[in-house]
């Protein structure tokens, strides 16, 4: 028998470890119900895993040191959860030696660094700006007012909704985007955006500070619609604040609301006493398609040929694995599943169209 | 008009919070002359504190305050003797590095047993309160009104009660303050556990209107530093004054200049300030 | 009384004290004479546990000074004018003085009789009453010293070099305190480097040289000491 | 060799030198006395730079120093001591001397990086000049000690011996024999004659009226930062404003300024 | 009480660079490759700042500042402008300088606790602006795609086993820098600034200036290290120009030993090994080794060169025991 190391650079203290501990926490799933069943054939050998977690806090070069540590340790496979990090070992993957960089980040310019190692699993956020913009500014009128978080992350975001909205022919406030890590208070930020009377406020940064900035919102009075970035999560939110205040937002469908994740979602409960994201629920199935991909290539230390076997691994993936619907991985090394936008009225999700799908 | 007055409860409200956060450091340097960095830590302590409190013995919210401020100040005795105590002849690196490991401790000890996820505490009074356009939320109301009158009962503490005029002895003089009688160990532990008390009630007092995170502490600590060097180190008006003076300069640098730049405000008006006045709004004498 | 036995006390390697034997009557002054570094002040820190000894005893009435708790020597009689003053200087002349009744903090009205009688003591001060202590001349800040530890009600003064940087004439003053105390019933045990006018108004002496009691003797015998007399008094 | 002319300075509401002017001649030992917080030491510092004037100048050998700072003073040639003894007590000896040969020397950050002949040649006069001034002192055996190992004596000896060693004209003594005795007092009244004798102009502020009237050719008497008299030593004793305000009954008689008198008199006289 | 000095030696340095040199021939795993790099990175850093605590007394907290003003400088310069790296590089060297020199025209007017706090205000203003600064430093995205050092006589130091070389030449002239700077008139100077600025004063040394040249050494020492920093990773991001690398810049130098010779690298390559194994234990991490500086200050106060100084003390003092014994 086999023991494959699994490598994992995130931030694991500081800041931003509750979303680098739901990562963690998906791929970790996958792998306990890969060596519970036993392990996957490779080969004729029985393979199981082992997930070896590095702290990176968040930065960059951090991550670059934990890679090379990892890869010196003969690991094949890491897993990175924030942009900056994967930008900034991507070039390591071709170097000596090889490795296969699993990306959780829906910031479409790593698909454009064109890495024949990487493998991204979230979808890009550009396709929830048509949708969104169009949502919001029927429902509730042509004035967006700004409050995104300041991250990279978010900052790009708010320029690519920034453009869309005017695409469509609305009319963009001034930005008021205050950094959701350091910012003690955000009522003085949200005073300010709706000073100018907007009808859609974008919003948006981890769940629970971007569910405060709804509260200090609807608190003031603030009738209108949000438009919240994909990195809150709805489910989170309404844990803090109450499911009216989300009326009228639009944002990521909730992991257990879609079709089919049920067995996912109870089990994650089980084990892990949090609620159920993609964070965790994407992890989770591209650990699964990595393993069925060393399968199908009949090999675990080949990081190329793994990479070759991931379309065709997606698509064999065992229906009880697949949280979101699957249709593979493109040849730039992006995960194909579905994803699901939707808007709250009266409480209840309803989901939205998504006309044009960016791969 | 209406906006105006909108943001001056919001920056009162900040600059209560920094007050009192801020007051315990002062007070901390001033008597036991350590730069503290684990004081944002205890201010995040305070925090969970009073979430673990309010969930696990389903107290009221109040009781709940208090309860976390006596179990911060505690705790902060404690440290005194474990840590700060045995370094007082120490150079003040040494005490600063020692409290960061601190820092690093009580954050990472809160983290495992809490999750690093973010916690919310409810509002003890939901709702706002709409004053002619004016709205303010009840607990920001409380926020500013307990504030003030932790502020108001500290200063008739130290200034008319026989124990805080040795705590203000021991700042000037700790070998005099031995001289003439005073126990400067229990000084030590008191003027700690008052900054832990502090810094936890400031910590309940927010927590509602903010969410709780092990890193809660590091944002804060950045900020009572800049505001007591801003007062005058030690100087317990001069934390007042800075604490007021930074959530203004933030709250209305961020309204009128830019938001973005809200945090390099502060730190700037800082810079200006020392650039000017070196030794801070109220140097002690000497 | 005040009894000290082979007290000796090191710093590191160093020896400051060695075994040193001195005693203080009640109703007496008495002098130390020593040059600097000689160990003066180190005697007067350890008999008001600041300096903890590395050997022998020093007892005031029976009771051990040397437990390392100066609240606790202070709470039992003994109290020290230090080298340098050591006040509150941001604090009010007043409450410097309030505070050197700490220790009486339950008697309130034993502290404000006391208050009174050092007033008297040194009247220069009433009108600095209000005024913070670091702002007043040196010499007025030695009477705050002698006058702080005069709150505490010392049955014992210890006053190590009060006339040190002093004005002449307020040397004067400064001495003529320490007799009204004494003829008021406190025992004094003073260091001096002023050894005129310490010799003047004490009864008894002592000579510390390199950490040892080189010499004793009364009043008399010391001025009459060629060696103090070349050493102390340079004559 | 130094005049100052209406000399002033204010903290705050504090005037604690005011409209001071006076000179101290080349070639004499000056002592400044007067009651404690008269404004001797500020007096001092507001020669050697360390304070600013709010009013008045300063000359110094024709040239006007008023708004020099520090160590453009100390290279013009005026040095000083501090009322308590400061000095590197975790240097060696030498090293003491050699810090205060520095404003001798040029070789700056770039010289030591790149080891130039200004560094070497510099690094040479400073030890010599260091030498020179520690042997003037008595101090050259003890080059190699730790400075705090000596005695008080010894460290005050090397407090003036770092104020030699940058080539002073004149030298500012504050307080040089507060807490030594008798003896070491004597010790030191022969060094500051060995000093002025040398060609040194001293200026010194003082308490022991044994040592200044034993030294002092002039004596300047400040009192609540203003001049009030300034003469010989028998002059300046025997003035009743100046018994008044600081000399007490030490004005006439008593052993090396030392008097007895408390014993007798009990109550400050009037 | 005198410092800990740590002796090497001329020799003595000449054979830790010499064993250091050799360590690529061993064909060590890129890991172990980027652990020294990364040592050598820091204790440059920490030679910087040892310039302003140990030998000044000063404690610049925004030192992680100057480190990132360098390695920006090195980054924008080649990465957006086309420089060469060996161009570019000196370059972020004299921005780094005349960085500090702005910095202590203004901080210099404060003293002790004051100016550390105030340069710790300067550091996360620093920070903030690199973080702001979209259009110069990519803001929070960064710079990515930093190139690494060009060509030079036919060596390709985008290999690491070559460009280890690079970081260790570097690390060697930071450590003859700031010996010689030491052992100077300037560095005698500096030492009694840092035993009192007012008797420096009167001593003649002009104070200010002294500062102000100690503390544009120890900024360029930290642009230096970033100019390595900016090559060696290929990304910059405003998260490691802050306070926080600041404060571990300085634990380094702790433990180490303030103010000697050797302190910077031994506390460097201590600390940051150490902190590696401890990545291990994950959660866990912060929880040991917080208390562990707790311990450390508490029980070598005097940093490892302190505990070394300490430990020859007690051999010299055997030895003349035994020599008593015998005689
Ligand atoms: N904290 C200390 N650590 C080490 N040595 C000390 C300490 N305090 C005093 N000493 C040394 O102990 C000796 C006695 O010092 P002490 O202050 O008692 O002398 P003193 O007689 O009071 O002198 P002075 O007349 O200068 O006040 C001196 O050699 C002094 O250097
Ligand atoms: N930096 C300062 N800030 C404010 N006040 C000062 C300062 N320096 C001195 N003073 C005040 O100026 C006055 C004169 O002080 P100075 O030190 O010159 O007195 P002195 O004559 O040297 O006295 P002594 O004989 O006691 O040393 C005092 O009242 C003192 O409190
Ligand atoms: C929402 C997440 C997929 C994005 C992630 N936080 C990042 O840094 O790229
Ligand atoms: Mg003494
Ligand atoms: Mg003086």
């Amino acid at each position: 028998d086999k023991v494959v190391n699994i490598g994992y650079s995130g931030p694991l203290s500081g800041g931003a470890a509750f979303y680098g501990k739901d990562v963690q926490s998906g791929i970790e799933m996958a792998i306990g119900e890969l060596n519970r069943a036993g392990g996957v054939n490779v080969k004729g050998e029985k393979v199981t895993f082992k997930l070896v977690s590095l702290d990176d806090r968040y930065l960059p070069n951090e991550t670059a040191t934990n890679v090379r540590r990892l890869t010196s340790q003969g690991i094949n496979v890491v897993f990175v959860p924030h942009a900056g990090g994967i930008l900034t070992v991507q070039p390591l993957t071709t170097r000596d030696p090889n490795f296969l960089l699993v990306a959780y980040s829906s910031e479409p310019k790593i698909l454009a660094a064109n890495n024949p190692m990487t493998f991204m699993l979230p979808p890009r956020y550009d396709n929830y700006l048509q949708p969104f913009v169009s949502t919001q500014m029927k429902a509730f009128g042509k004035k967006l007012g700004m409050v995104g978080t300041t991250s990279a992350y978010g900052k790009q975001w708010a320029e690519a909704v920034t453009e869309e909205w005017k695409k469509q022919g609305g009319t963009v406030g001034a930005n008021n985007g205050v950094d959701y890590a350091t910012t003690v208070d955000y009522s003085s930020a949200v005073t300010k955006a709706l000073a100018e009377k907007p009808d859609v406020l974008f919003i948006g940064g981890p769940s629970q500070p971007t569910a405060l900035v709804i509260k200090a919102a609807r608190e003031q009075g603030f009738k209108g619609g949000f438009i919240v970035m994909d990195q809150a999560k709805f489910e989170q939110m309404d844990t803090v604040v109450p499911r009216a205040y989300l009326d009228g937002s639009v944002g990521v469908l909730p992991t257990k609301e879609f079709p089919g994740t049920q067995v996912f979602v109870n089990q994650y409960q089980r084990a892990y006493k949090k609620i159920p994201t993609s964070e965790a629920a994407l992890n989770y199935m591209g650990m699964n398609v990595i393993a069925k991909a060393m399968e199908l290539a009949g090999t675990t230390d080949d990081p190329q040929a793994i990479r070759a076997q991931l379309n065709a691994a997606a698509k064999a993936l065992p229906q009880n694995k697949t949280v979101y619907k699957l249709t593979g991985v493109t040849p730039g090394g992006h995960v194909d599943a579905e994803f699901l936008i939707a808007s709250v009225k009266d409480g209840k999700y309803s989901r939205l169209r998504v006309n044009k799908v960016y791969k | 008009m209406t906006l105006f007055l909108q943001q001056l409860f919001n920056a009162l409200a900040l600059g209560g919070v920094y007050a009192l956060v801020a007051l315990g450091l002062t007070l901390v340097y001033g008597v036991m002359r350590v730069p503290n960095f684990a004081h944002g830590g205890l201010y995040m302590l305070g925090a969970y504190f009073t979430y673990a409190i309010l969930t696990g013995l389903g107290v009221g919210y109040v009781p709940a305050l208090l309860l976390a401020a006596v179990g911060v100040a505690v705790l902060a005795a404690v440290l005194e003797r474990l840590v700060f105590y045995p370094l007082r002849n120490a150079p003040h690196v040494h005490a600063m590095i020692a409290a960061i490991g601190v820092l690093f401790f009580l954050e990472a000890a809160v983290q495992l047993i809490w999750g690093p996820d973010f916690k919310q505490i409810a509002e003890p009074v939901p709702g706002i309160l709409n004053a002619g356009g004016v709205i303010i939320t009840w607990q920001r109301l409380l926020v500013i009104l307990a504030s003030f009158l932790v502020m108001l009962g500290l200063n008739f503490f130290l200034k008319r009660t026989l124990t805080g005029a040795t705590i203000e002895a021991m700042s000037q003089n700790r070998e005099g303050a031995r001289l003439v009688g005073i126990n400067v160990n229990r000084v030590g532990m008191l003027t700690f556990a008052i900054s832990g008390a502090l810094a936890a009630a400031a910590a309940a007092l927010i927590a509602p209107i903010i969410s709780v995170a092990p890193s809660m502490g590091e944002v804060m600590n950045l900020k009572v530093f800049a505001i007591i060097i801003l007062g005058g180190m030690g100087s317990v008006p001069g934390a007042i004054v800075g604490a007021f003076l930074l959530a203004f300069a933030e709250v209305f640098g961020g309204f009128y200049i830019n938001l973005d730049f809200a945090d390099v405000i502060g730190f700037a008006a800082l810079v200006f300030v020392l650039a000017i006045r070196p030794e801070g709004l109220f140097r002690r004498g000497t | 009384m005040l009894e000290v036995r082979d007290l000796s006390v090191k710093y590191g390697h160093f020896t400051a004290l060695h075994a040193v034997n001195l005693t203080v009557n009640p109703g007496e002054i008495v002098v130390l004479l020593g040059a600097n570094g000689a160990g003066k002040s180190t005697l007067f820190r350890t008999l008001s546990g600041l300096q903890r000894p590395s050997g022998g005893t020093a007892t005031w009435n029976g009771m051990p000074l040397t437990g390392g708790k100066p609240e606790h020597n202070v709470a039992h009689g003994v109290a020290q004018c230090p080298e340098g003053r050591l006040l509150f200087p941001d604090l009010s002349v007043e409450k410097n003085l309030r505070l050197g009744a700490f220790v009486h903090r339950r008697d309130g009205t034993g502290t404000a009789r006391e208050l009174e009688r050092v007033y008297a003591l040194f009247p220069a001060l009433v009108e600095k009453r209000a005024a913070p202590a670091g702002s007043l001349s040196g010499g007025q800040q030695q009477m705050v010293a002698i006058a702080r530890s005069l709150m505490a009600r010392p049955q014992l003064l210890l006053l190590d070099e009060p006339s040190l940087g002093l004005a002449p004439l307020v040397v004067e003053q400064v001495f003529g305190a320490v007799q009204r105390v004494n003829q008021a019933g406190v025992s004094v045990l003073l260091a001096e480097q002023n050894a005129f006018a310490a010799l003047g108004i004490a009864h008894r002496g002592y000579v510390l040289e390199g950490g040892r009691v080189s010499l004793q003797g009364s009043q008399g015998e010391l001025l009459g000491d060629d060696r103090v007399r070349s050493a102390y008094l340079g004559v | 060799m130094l005049e100052v002319q209406d000399l002033g300075i204010r903290f705050g509401g504090l005037h604690a030198v005011r409209d001071v002017t006076a000179t101290i001649p080349a070639g004499h030992i000056t002592a400044i006395i007067g009651p404690n917080g008269a404004g001797k030491s500020t007096f001092f510092n507001l020669i050697s730079g360390f304070y600013k004037p709010t009013s008045g100048r300063i000359r110094f050998q024709g040239e006007d120093i008023t708004r020099l700072r520090t160590h453009e003073v100390v290279s013009r040639g005026i040095a000083r001591t501090f009322q308590t003894t400061t000095i590197y007590k975790e240097l060696s000896v030498l090293d003491n001397a050699m810090i205060g040969h520095r404003v001798r020397t040029r070789a700056g950050l770039l010289d030591a990086l790149l080891r130039t002949g200004r560094e070497r040649r510099d690094e040479e006069e400073s030890r010599a000049g260091a030498l020179r001034a520690l042997e003037r002192v008595g101090l050259a055996a003890q080059a190699g000690r730790p400075a705090g190992a000596l005695t008080q004596e010894g460290q005050k000896r090397v407090g003036i011996a770092m104020a030699l060693s940058s080539d002073p004209k004149l030298l500012l003594l504050d307080e040089p024999a507060a807490g030594m005795n008798p003896e070491e007092t004597v010790n030191l009244m022969a060094l500051i004659r060995e000093l002025v004798s040398g060609g040194l102009t001293v200026a010194l502020v003082e308490h022991k009226m044994s040592l200044v009237m034993g030294l002092a050719d002039g004596i300047v008497v400040l009192h609540h930062g203003q001049k009030i008299a300034q003469g010989t030593p028998g002059e300046v004793s025997r003035d009743p404003a100046v018994i008044e305000a600081y000399l007490g009954g030490h004005a006439h008689g008593g052993q090396m300024g030392q008097t007895i008198t408390a014993t007798t008199t009990g109550a400050p006289r009037a | 009480m005198t410092r800990p000095r740590l002796h090497l030696g001329l020799w003595g340095w000449v054979a830790v660079f010499a064993l250091a040199a050799l360590l690529p021939l061993f064909r060590p795993g890129g890991y172990v490759l980027d652990v020294a790099i990364n040592t050598m990175i820091w204790a440059m850093l920490a030679y910087g700042l040892n310039v302003m605590l140990g030998y000044t007394g000063q404690l610049p907290l925004a030192h992680a500042g100057f480190f990132g003003i360098g390695a920006y400088t090195v980054g924008i310069l080649t990465l957006k402008q086309g420089w060469n790296f060996w161009l570019a590089w000196p370059a972020a060297v004299i921005v780094s300088a005349l960085g500090g020199l702005l910095l202590g025209l203004v901080a210099f007017r404060t003293k002790g606790d004051a100016f550390a706090i105030f340069t710790l205000g300067v550091g996360v203003i620093i920070a903030l602006i690199i973080n702001k600064w979209d259009d110069l430093t990519g803001g929070n995205d960064g710079l990515n795609g930093v190139p690494p050092a060009s060509s030079l006589f036919g060596i390709d130091f985008s290999k690491s086993a070559n460009f280890y070389y690079v970081a260790l030449a570097a690390l060697a002239l930071t450590v003859l820098i700031v010996a010689r700077a030491r052992g100077s008139v300037f560095g005698r100077s500096l030492v009694a600034i840092r035993g009192g600025e007012d008797l420096a004063r009167s001593a003649g040394i002009d104070v200010f200036t002294h500062k102000l040249r100690a503390l544009m050494l120890s900024t360029a020492i930290a642009g230096f290290a970033g100019g390595v920093y900016a090559a060696y990773v290929g990304f910059l991001g405003s998260g490691v120009t802050g306070p926080t690398t600041t404060f571990t810049i300085l634990l380094y130098l702790l433990v180490g030993g303030v103010g000697t010779l050797a302190g910077p690298l031994l506390g460097t390559a201590l600390i940051y090994v150490a902190l590696q194994f401890m990545k291990g234990l994950q959660d866990y991490q912060y929880i040991v080794f917080g208390p562990l500086l707790v311990l450390l200050v508490l029980f070598a106060p005097q940093g490892l060169a302190g505990l070394w100084d300490r430990w020859s003390a007690r051999r010299v003092q055997a030895r003349t025991e035994r020599a008593v014994d015998h005689a």
